[in-house]
This record gives C-alpha cells, structure tokens and sequence, in this order.
C-alpha cells in the first residue's frame, strides 16, 4: 500500500481561529492518478491543497508526500507544484521567463534550462510564445503557462485549484479533456479541486466530497456518483430524489423497507451494518433512474409509489417530470425523449401515475461522512 | 481568499515594523510628548524655561494651563479664526480651479496625453518653494511685471497694489497647494465609470443635472482627499504670509513660528501648536468618518 | 513596469546613490565639520553679509586655518542654536541685547584678553556697555543704528524725525522692520519715551501708535528692504543703516538715510565666544586677525556697517569714514539707546505686537 | 459638447499659465544680465559661470543633495519595510501604526523642527547634517508608506506563492516578485521623499548644525538680504536635472509598443 500512496494525509485539522476548515481529514492519494477534491465553496477542499503545497500548516495531523513527512516543509521545498485558481503568472515576466523561474533553483546550467523551457512549451502548444506577456495572451493560453510553469519542475504531485473556473463553458470542456490526456501521458499525481461536479466525472480516477471540512466520501469517480454514501454527496450529485422508510426486515445483504409513501422496496445493503428491524431509514436514486408508469409495477417486484405530476419541463434531449407522493415528497425524474414528443406529452400536470425503480439503483444513506473505500 | 485573510496575528509583521516604530517612537514621538510637556511649564526671563520649585503647588494653581487660557484671548481667537477663513477659502478657489482642469485631464484629453498633463501639474514644484513664491512677489510688486503688463496694455494708468494684502498671499497659498487639489481629483475622476455619465443623459438628464447628479457624488472621495490635503498645510503656512503678504497679518502658524522663533516663549508656542494640531486631528477625524461610511479613500 | 525596465531604474537610483553619497564620503575624509586634534579649523555662524569672502580666503592663506561658516538672519537663531546644546560653533556674533542673555544663560565662554593684544584697538567708548560690563565675553564687531532710508524724490524737504513714518499722506509708501523691539522703539521715541520703557501704559501708548500706523505701512521686512526701497517699491524704509547706506551709495541722488532726532537703536554686535567652542587656538588667530586695522578696514569696506577699531579707520574709504549715516556725529548719536532686554515685560510687548498684527 | 471641451481645455491652459509663469521668470531672470532683479538688461551665461564658482552655494547643493539621497534610501527602506507589514499582515497595533504613520503628514512642520531640536539637546545629540537626515526620515517614512501601501492593495499573495511553490525561498521571492511589482510605488514614494526633502526649509533650518546649511537655508538668506540671479541659475539647473531625470524615469516605466490596451 505505501509503496503506491502519492499523498498521505492523516487526520489532519486546520483552524482559523475558532472554526475549523479542515476537520480531521485523512486521505490516501494514489500515485499516478487524478484526484479530486469536490464540494461547494467553503467546504476545505483549497485550504487541504494549501496544506498539501505547504501554504497551510495543518494544525493538527500530518501529512506525508512519496512517504516523506512534508508537514512542516515550506513550499519551496516540496516536490510538488501548483497551478493558482487565477494563474498567478508574474505579470513582469514574459512567457518564458515565468515557465523557466523555478528552474533556477535547480541545479542546471542555462542551456539545459533552455532546452527544458522549450520542452515544456512545445508539450502545452505554446512554442513561440516565449517573449510575449501574460497580459497579451488569452485566458486559455494563459491556463497553459500557468501549468507550463508548474510542469517544467517534473513536479511528484500537481495541484490545480480550479484552474478552469475563469475559462469560458465551450473552452473549459476542451480543456478538461486535454488535461486528463496531459496526465495520462505524463503519470503525474494530479490533485485536482473543483466545485464542479460534472468536470470532476470527467477527468478523475476519484473524487472525495468534502463538506463542512470533513471528506464525505471518497472513491472512485463513478461509484460517488452512483452510490453517494450521505445525504450531503447524494445531493452535490445531484441525486435529489429521497425516499424515507421503515425496516421491515434485513436478510442477507438487503434490506427490506416499507415506503412511507406507501409501498415497499428491497434495498441493497452495500456492505453497511445491518439496520435494525423497525428503524427509520433513508434511501435515495438518481432521477434518470426514476421511471414513471401508469400501473403500480409492485406485483412484478418493481417498487411503486403512487405520485401525481406537478410540472414536466421538456428540454429536448430529455424531459424532466416533477412529481409528488401522498405524503408529500418531492421527486424529479429524468426521461430521455427516446419516445416521439406528442407521446410523452400525454401526461398533463395532475395525472396520477407510479414512480418506479429498480431496487438496484436504490442507495441506502448512512448518518455522517467517512466513506473512504 | 490570501493566507492570512481568515488567520491571526502574524509574528512576521515585527520586524518589518519595528525599524518604523523606533524611528518614529524615539525621534517623533518622544520629542513630542517633550514639547507637550513643556506647554505646561512657564518662559523663563530670558526665553527657556522657568524651574518649578514645587510641582504641586504649581499645578493647585492652575498656572499650568496658563498658556492655553492666553490662547483663549479675542486676539488670538481672531488669528485662529483669520487662519481658518483664509485656509477655506484657499480651499474652495483651489477645489473650483482644480475640478475642471482634472476632468479635463482624466475624462476629455486623450488618454496618452495623462500622464504628460499630470507631469506638467507637478514638475514646476520640483523647484524651491522659496524661489517660487519669490517669484510672485517678483510679478506683483508695484514695479513689477504684472503691473508693467497692465499699464503697457493701458488697462491701468498707475500701478495696482497687487503685493502685500491678502489677494496676494492667497495666491502663493492656491499656488502652492494647487497640485494637492489636482491629482485626487484625478484619481477619482479617472476611476469614474463613463457608461454611467451615458446612462444618466440616456435616462433624459442634462448635462448640468448629469454633473451635480453623477459626476460630483462619484468623485466625492477625491474630493474629500483634496480638501484634507490642501486644507491642513494652508492651517499651518507661514511662509507664504511672511513673504507675499508682507507680514502684515499673522496667520497661527506665524503665531507659533514668532512664539519659537521671536518671542522665545516656547510654552506659548507649544501650547498653540497643539491646538493647531488639534484642529487638523479633529478634520481628519471627520474625514475617516467619512470613509468608513462611503468605504473608499483615495488618500491611503 | 517591465522587469528589464525595473531593473535598471533600481541601477540607476542605485547609481545616483552611490554618486551622491561619494562626496559625502570624500568629504568626510578630508574636511570633517568635527576635527580631530591638531587640526586646524573654525566654525563661524554669523549674519548674513557681514564678512567678505577675500577676509576669510586671506585668514586661511595666513594660518592654514579652514573656515567653515553658517549664516543667520536673527538674533534669535543663535539663541536658538547654542540653547540646544548641540551645535559646534566657535564664534557667533550676536547683537548687544542677545549678548546680554546668552551671558545671562551662561551660554558664553569669557574672552581672554591677555591672548588678544590688538584688542587696543578699539575705542574704549565703544567697550564697559551694560549688556556686558567689562567685556568679559564680547569684543565689538560693527555697530551701526536703525533709522529710514527715504526716497529724496517723494519726500517733502530733508526729513529729520520719524514724523514722515507715521504721517498718513505717506500711506502704502513705509516699510517697516518686521522686528518687534524696533518697530516699539521707533513708536516710543517718537512719543519721547525711552525706547526700553518697561511701563505697561506706556507701552500700551506706544502699541497704540503703532495700531495707528499700521494702515499706512506698506509691508514688514527685516530682509531685503533696502532693495524694496530702491527698487521704488516704497518711499520710506525703516532699517539698518549700513544696509541702506549700500544702496544709497549707489543712486546717492535718489536715496537718504536718516538717523531721526528723537533718537533711535542704536546696535552693535560683538564676536563672542559660545561655552561649547573647541577650536580655541583658531579662535584667538581669528579675533586677532580682525582687529588688525587694516583687515577690519577692509571688512568695513565690504559691507558698510561702522567698526570700533580706531587705527582702521585711515584704511577705510573716505566716502565710507564720511557718510554720516554710516559714522555719523556723536552729536547724533547722543539720544540712542541700545536695546536691552526688558525681562518679563517682553510677553506684555509680544501680546500688543500680536495685536498690532492680526488687527 | 465640443464647446464644453473647448472651454475645459481653455481653463486648463489659463491654469497651467498660472503655475508656469513663476518658473517661467525665474528661469528668465536666471540669463538677465543686471542683478537688479526688476528689469530685463540682456542675456548672459555670468550667473551659471559665477555659480559653479561658488563654493558656498555649491557646497549647499551638495548638502541637500547628501540629505535628499541618505533620506530618501533610509526613508524608502523603512516605509516600505511598513508598508507590507500594514498591507500584508495582521499585527498588535496595527491601527495605532496607521494612525503614528499619519502624524508626521498632518502636525505642522514647525512643531516637529521645535519638537526635534529640543529633543536633540535634551539627547545631547549634536546638530549636524546626521540631525537633519534623521529629522527628513522622520517626515519622509510616512509618505513612502501610504504610497506603497497603496501599491499593495491590488498586489495578488498568489503571485509570491507561486514563487515559493516554485523553489523560491523568501528573499529570493522578495526580489525577484514582490520588489519588482511594488517597485512603481517605491519609486513614487522615493521620488516624493527626495522632492520633499530637498526642498524643506522649516524642520530642517531647526535642525541644521555646523556645515548643514542645505540649499533651502542658504536661499532663504539670500532671499532675505536679496536675491541675485544666482539663485535663480540654480533653481534652473536643479529643476532640468529632476525633470530629465522624471522623464527618463517615465521613459523607462513605458509599455513596450506591442502592448494591447487594457
């Protein structure tokens, strides 16, 4: 295991007086992957990459890079580099000089430098740039010299705080494609935080959700996704759709609920503790995992819950229903448009229908974070 | 968010800040609280300072507060109050001149000409203070080329008294704190957002209504900054009212200057100075207030 | 700013400083204001106009003493100077009433007269004055007196009193000293008092006077006024005589003096020695050097102001030695006075000039 | 519109007749060749030739000049060392600072040239040309602050991160980042301090000891006893070294042409 740890972060804790904006944090970066740290503003993940760069002392715990105890080592002594949220490239210096200025803390003479410099730049297409400027180029070139310059020092892990926030839409997702296909030809650990949760499914190995300064859950990219372990990540994800319910009972790796809404469903226990009979639970699945049907499907084993349409919003490649159950709960349910329009517009708002899904997709909630797998 | 945004104290900032703190403490500070001091003590015959014998007594008899009372008396409230007028009205000519010269330069000049407009405004003060108003006294007096000019014109058939008054030591007050007024001015003005002078003619403003509606409030920063540095150093000048004005009338810095310089009653003298300093601290007082509310200062 | 360009303004301020500081260096290393022992060196502080450069570039040809000197306008600039403690002067030349408080302030190192044998020289009418008895601590520099110096063309007659300066047909057309004690000695032998009364109704008097005329006075300058008055500027000017004895020199058609007959200041400034002098040998060479007749004749010469040195005065140019307002009769010096210091009666003075001022 | 412009520009140029005529005439009068100040006589080269001659006024130039420069390095040094402890961190006293750094700006000079030179004789401190750079420092720091203090205010601290990120150890980021982008207001405050410095006259006639007679003083007594063009010769020369020197400076801080606005 250490042997492929990048990154080893171990119950770490930072303070800003009173309030904690990392919470005993403990993390194990692989080498060679793209990781990110997702969660809303505020949520710890740029101040864990602070730390990580060594911008941020923790104020408790440690945090170890290639098995090396880093937690007191300024920045400028650690193998890692970073690109700033806003580039931070020197604005007194051309292109050229802003990707060769760490290397003149290397041991390397002026030629090899140059040819490094050059290197690096034909790498990111930004060969014949060398004499321009930050201020002459555009926001997407600009991004490229910020990782340019954090490149050229063969960084063990890379740091990227939002570095695409200030790109335009189109451009951003160019970019999120280069940059996974940079780090896949390079082998770099990349640390990647955003508060994006759609650029982080594109490009990383895995995601930790961080919320409140605590790591919600961490794992690989499409496992947070599908199976969000708290409330907190279901919803970051988009996964708005709970369901509450009562155990009946737990055999096996099930558990068997009865809906509040009415109905019941058996719910795959992913390996949890097994709940015990009569208590409350949560569940939750993503609305492209919802089906609406006009008949209860429970007979079939199919759990159904009776709701009525509110709203329908057609969006072209999909149409997004929102509907309610008897007790109040509010579901959306995306329906991809695979049917011709006039058919899937048959249901007006208070057509009483079922929501169905497969007991599959439904992910059973846990109280708290820490879903490190 | 920077590093130390959300953090405490740094210990970084001491030795940064010590070499100002001593300087400042020993060399500014200490002589201060000595001069404070000694506007309590009484002037000895000869000048210097008069020894108390017993403290106590001294200060049961109130004698300490002898020279703030003497500053109470109707002379020298005229003087404060001559000062103080003559130091508004320093401020308001150089506010009324300095405005549209300023947007001239940050508004209708074009842009590359700023910077050369603004070097102009301060090059002639890179020349003695001294020789420049020596220079006016030089075009007022009654021979003198303004004079000279008048009469060659035939505007006048004998010489104007143009030196010697107060018209003539208000000009070497304008002229010295002219560019104090400009460049604030400046900063604001060229801060001013243009979309807005276009929206309020959009929403049907006149030009008049646009200025005194738009233009003013928004450069009311500049503004303030330019009263609080021009109207400070005229509370103090003396200079300007020894040499242009003939000497004829005594402004509180006069007072002071005469109390060190003259009279050698230091006491007196330190106790004035305090109460001028007073005055300007009250001002800015006002001023930081003022900032606080509007959140911008174009002074620091 | 571009980082090439901010690297070479930081060479360039780095290089003003280097050529700045160079010379101070260099003049540290050979002719420091402090020197050490067994230099030769003399720091003057003295009024301004009042030694000719050829007296001083001789002096150092002579003895090989260097001298460094600083200029003064007021009285109370050397007060001022040698109060502090921390200036390095070894003579200042302060008039009779300063020399008074300065001794007074024990601020005086006394004169040996046994090192100064041409002290002789001078005329004893001029030594044993009440600002300093027995001339412990001054020896006689110049003397002169303050009186007016008047345009011929724009006055009526020979003026001989002080009438002229408060007469309101001369209104806009007097300059007055900016000077407190001679402005209230002006007012108060004109109103036949002494000019060092201490009495607060007399004083008062005079303050009034001087309230009155105050309309009438062009401008206050203890300066340049001889050229104001040249320069036509005024008709009538208070001040020194020498001062105006060089611009009626000029134009002698044009410009008078006039030392009224009520009296007036009359002044001398003495070379005195400050406590703190170190420089004494250089000190003694210089005292001795002045004195030497034909030495002050040419400081005489220079600057018009009268010396007390008997035997330079066959050296001293014959329209100077005959200007009265430079030597004038003793006949007319009879109602001078010097200034003395009036004590605590100076503040009561002070209020009424500061009233006569912000009127 | 155009004649509001037309006025603007008008009203403009009447003021920058008013702050020009003055040096105008004393730049005039510097080649009149009578020393009787009021009439133009003829040109002539004799003041600038008797000026460089003259020992006395040069030595008080090189005085000032001594002063202007060991104020202003000291100055610019400790204000700007003041100016990122207020613009970077939080510190006990920090208000107290911004308040002490205000002082010197607001009391009228007069006090502080009373208050420095009892306070020099109360030290024992002997008056020289020492007294006279420490009373300069003493006025000049506060400028140099609030001018870089204000350069600071739009510095980004990712900039300087990025520089230790990148193996720059402090100091080396200090020079080769934070310096060189603070350095327009350095030089401002610089500027601003030597302008300041070399034309003081109040503090700096209190604090003056033997041989510290700086240009100043030494105008102020030719003033006093009357001016000769003398002076004027060297007010001309000394206002052509500064502005060659401001536009050289100017020149230096241009963007290069290719530059894109904005």
């Amino acid at each position: 295991m250490p042997n492929d740890v990048s990154v080893a972060i171990r119950g770490v804790t930072k303070r800003f007086g009173e309030t904690a904006a990392v919470d005993r944090v403990s993390l194990d970066i692989r080498r060679g992957e793209f990781f990110s740290l997702l969660g809303p503003s505020g949520c710890g993940k740029t101040t864990l990459l602070r730390m990580i760069g060594g911008f941020e002392t923790p104020t408790e715990g440690s945090i170890a890079i290639d098995g090396a105890d880093m937690t007191d080592t300024p920045p400028y002594l650690r193998p890692v580099n970073m690109v700033f949220q806003h580039y931070a490239l020197f604005p007194h210096l051309t292109v050229g000089e802003n990707v060769a200025f760490g290397l003149r803390y290397r041991p390397m003479d002026g030629p090899a430098r140059g040819r490094r410099v050059a290197e690096v730049l034909e790498l990111l297409q930004l060969s014949g740039f060398e004499a321009r400027r930050p201020d002459q180029l555009s926001g997407g070139q600009r991004q490229r010299v910020a990782l340019a310059r954090a490149l050229a020092l063969e960084p063990r892990v890379l740091l990227l705080d939002e570095p695409l926030g200030a790109l335009d839409q189109k451009l951003r997702k160019e970019v999120q494609v280069q940059l996974k296909r940079l780090q896949r030809s390079l082998g770099i650990t990349f640390v990647f935080v955003t508060h994006d949760q759609e650029e982080a499914l594109t490009m990383s190995d895995r995601i930790a959700v961080m919320h409140r300064g605590r790591v919600e859950q961490a794992g690989d990219a499409a496992r947070v996704f599908e199976r969000p372990a708290t409330e907190f990540v279901a919803n970051f994800m988009g996964a708005s759709n709970f369901f509450s319910g009562s155990v009946v009972e737990a055999p096996g790796g099930d558990v068997v609920l009865e809906l509040s809404g009415g109905g019941r469903a058996s719910v795959p226990l992913d390996g949890g503790p097994a709940p015990r009979a009569g208590e409350a639970v949560r569940f939750v699945v993503r609305p492209e995992k919802l089906d609406l049907r006009r008949r209860d499907l429970s007979e079939r084993g199919v759990p159904s819950v009776a709701v009525t349409v509110e709203d329908r919003v057609y969006q072209g490649i999909s149409t997004i229903w929102s509907v309610r159950d008897a007790a109040g709960g509010r579901f959306t349910v995306y329906e991809q448009n695979e049917r011709p329009f006039e058919e899937s517009s048959r249901w007006q708002p208070g057509a009483r229908l079922f929501l169905c899904f497969h007991a599959r997709d439904a992910v059973l909630l846990r109280a708290g974070g820490g879903g490190a797998s | 968010m920077s590093a130390d945004a959300g953090g405490g104290r740094s210990r970084a900032a001491y030795p940064l800040i010590l070499p100002t703190w001593a300087v400042l403490g020993v060399f500014f500070l200490l002589p201060l609280c000595v001069l404070f001091v000694i506007s309590f003590a009484q002037r000895g015959t000869y000048g210097g300072l008069k020894p108390i014998e017993d403290l106590g007594a001294y200060v049961l008899s109130g004698k300490f507060l002898s020279h703030y009372a003497r500053s109470l008396h109707p002379i020298y409230l005229q003087i404060f109050w001559r000062s103080i007028w003559m130091a508004v009205v320093t401020t308001i000519v150089c506010l009324l001149v300095s405005y549209p010269v300023a947007y001239y330069v940050a508004v209708v000049a074009p842009p590359r000409r700023r910077n050369l407009l603004l070097g102009l405004v301060v090059i002639p003060f890179w020349t003695s203070f001294l020789i420049r108003t020596y220079a006016w006294m030089f075009i007022l007096r009654t021979e003198g080329l303004a004079n000279r000019l008048l009469m060659a014109s035939g505007l006048t058939s004998h010489p104007l008294e143009l030196l010697y008054n107060d018209f003539s030591v208000l000009i070497g007050l304008v002229y010295g704190e002219l560019p104090f007024m400009i460049l604030p001015l400046y900063a604001s003005l060229e801060k001013l957002d243009r979309s807005l002078l276009e929206a309020s003619a959009d929403l049907g403003a006149p030009a008049r209504e646009t200025f005194r509606r738009v233009t003013i409030p928004m450069t009311a920063p500049g503004i303030a900054a330019g009263i609080v540095l021009v109207f400070v150093p005229s509370l103090g000048q003396f200079i300007v009212s020894d040499l242009l004005g003939g000497a004829k009338t005594i402004l509180a810095g006069n007072l002071v200057q005469n109390q060190f310089a003259v009279a050698r009653n230091k006491p007196f003298g330190s106790a004035v100075a305090f109460e001028l300093t007073a005055a300007v601290l009250l001002l800015l007082l006002g001023y930081a207030a003022y900032t606080r509310r509007r959140g911008e200062d174009v002074l620091l | 700013m571009t980082g090439r360009a901010a690297r070479v303004v930081l060479g360039a301020a780095a290089a003003l400083v280097i050529c700045l500081g160079a010379p101070s260096c260099g003049e540290r290393a050979d002719s420091p204001p402090y020197p050490g022992p067994g230099e030769k060196r003399l720091n003057l502080y003295i009024w301004s106009e009042y030694l000719p450069q050829e007296v001083i570039d001789e002096f150092t040809r002579r003895t090989g003493i260097a001298v460094h000197y600083d200029l003064y306008d007021s009285n109370e600039s050397v007060l001022e100077k040698l109060q502090s403690g921390v200036a390095d002067y070894d003579l200042v030349v302060p008039s009779d009433y300063m020399v008074r408080i300065l001794a007074y302030l024990k601020l005086l190192r006394p004169i040996d007269r046994a090192r100064l044998p041409a002290f002789a020289n001078l005329d004893p009418r001029f030594l044993n004055q009440d600002f300093d008895p027995g001339n412990r601590y001054s020896m006689p520099y110049v003397w002169g007196t303050t009186g007016y110096g008047y345009d011929r063309r724009r006055a009526r007659g020979t003026p001989d009193s002080w009438a002229p300066l408060f007469d309101p047909a001369n209104r806009g057309q007097i300059l007055m000293l900016d000077d407190m004690r001679e402005c209230f000695a002006v007012a108060l032998k004109h109103l036949g008092h002494s000019l060092n009364s201490t009495d607060p109704k007399v004083l008062r008097e005079a303050a009034d006077l001087l309230k009155k005329q105050k309309p009438l006075v062009k401008t206050y300058n203890s300066g340049d006024y001889e050229n104001i008055l040249a320069a036509g500027d005024v008709w009538f000017a208070h001040g020194y005589n020498g001062q105006i004895a060089k611009v009626a020199a000029r134009e002698p058609e044009k410009l008078g003096y006039v030392l009224p007959r009520e009296g007036a200041t009359i002044w001398m400034d003495s070379v005195c020695l400050p406590r703190g002098a170190r420089n004494v040998e250089s000190i003694y060479a210089f005292l001795n050097y002045v004195l030497d007749p034909e030495v002050d004749a040419r400081i005489v010469n220079g600057i018009s102001y009268a010396s007390a040195n008997v035997p330079a005065r066959k050296f001293i140019k014959p329209e100077i030695l005959n200007d009265p307002a430079v030597y004038p009769p003793d006949s007319a010096l009879e109602k001078c006075e010097f200034i003395k210091d009036i004590g605590d009666a100076t503040e009561l003075m002070d209020e009424y000039w500061t009233e006569i001022k912000a009127q | 519109m155009r004649r509001r412009g037309a006025l603007l520009r008008l009203h403009t140029a009447v003021v920058f007749a008013f702050l020009y005529a003055p040096i105008a005439i004393l730049v005039l009068f510097s080649f009149n060749e009578t020393s009787q100040t009021a009439v133009w006589r003829g040109f002539t080269f004799e003041w600038y030739r008797k000026l460089l001659s003259d020992e006395i006024i040069l030595g008080t130039v090189r005085n000032s000049l001594i002063v202007g420069a060991a104020a202003t390095v000291i100055a610019t040094v400790l204000g700007t060392l003041a100016a990122l402890a207020m613009g970077r961190y939080r510190f006990r006293g920090e208000g107290l600072t911004r308040n002490l750094l205000y002082l010197p700006i607001i009391i009228p000079e007069i006090v502080v040239g009373a208050a420095l030179v009892t306070f020099f004789g109360v030290a024992g401190l002997r008056l020289s040309l020492v007294t006279v750079v420490i009373a300069h420092v003493v006025f000049s720091i506060s400028y140099v602050a609030i001018v870089v203090r204000a350069r600071l205010s739009g510095f980004d601290r990712s900039l300087e991160e990025a520089a230790l990120d990148l193996g720059a150890r402090p100091v080396q980021t200090f020079f080769r980042v934070t310096l060189p982008l603070i350095l327009p207001g350095v030089v401002a405050g610089a500027l601003l301090v030597f302008t300041i410095s070399i034309d003081d006259y109040v503090i700096t006639s209190f604090v003056a000891g033997v041989g510290a007679t700086t240009l100043p003083l030494q105008i102020y007594s030719m003033l006093k006893v009357g001016v000769t063009p003398e002076v004027n010769a060297v007010s001309t020369l000394l206002l052509a070294t500064t502005v060659v020197l401001i536009l050289f400076a100017q020149r230096l801080q241009q963007p290069p042409p290719e530059r894109s606005e904005g």
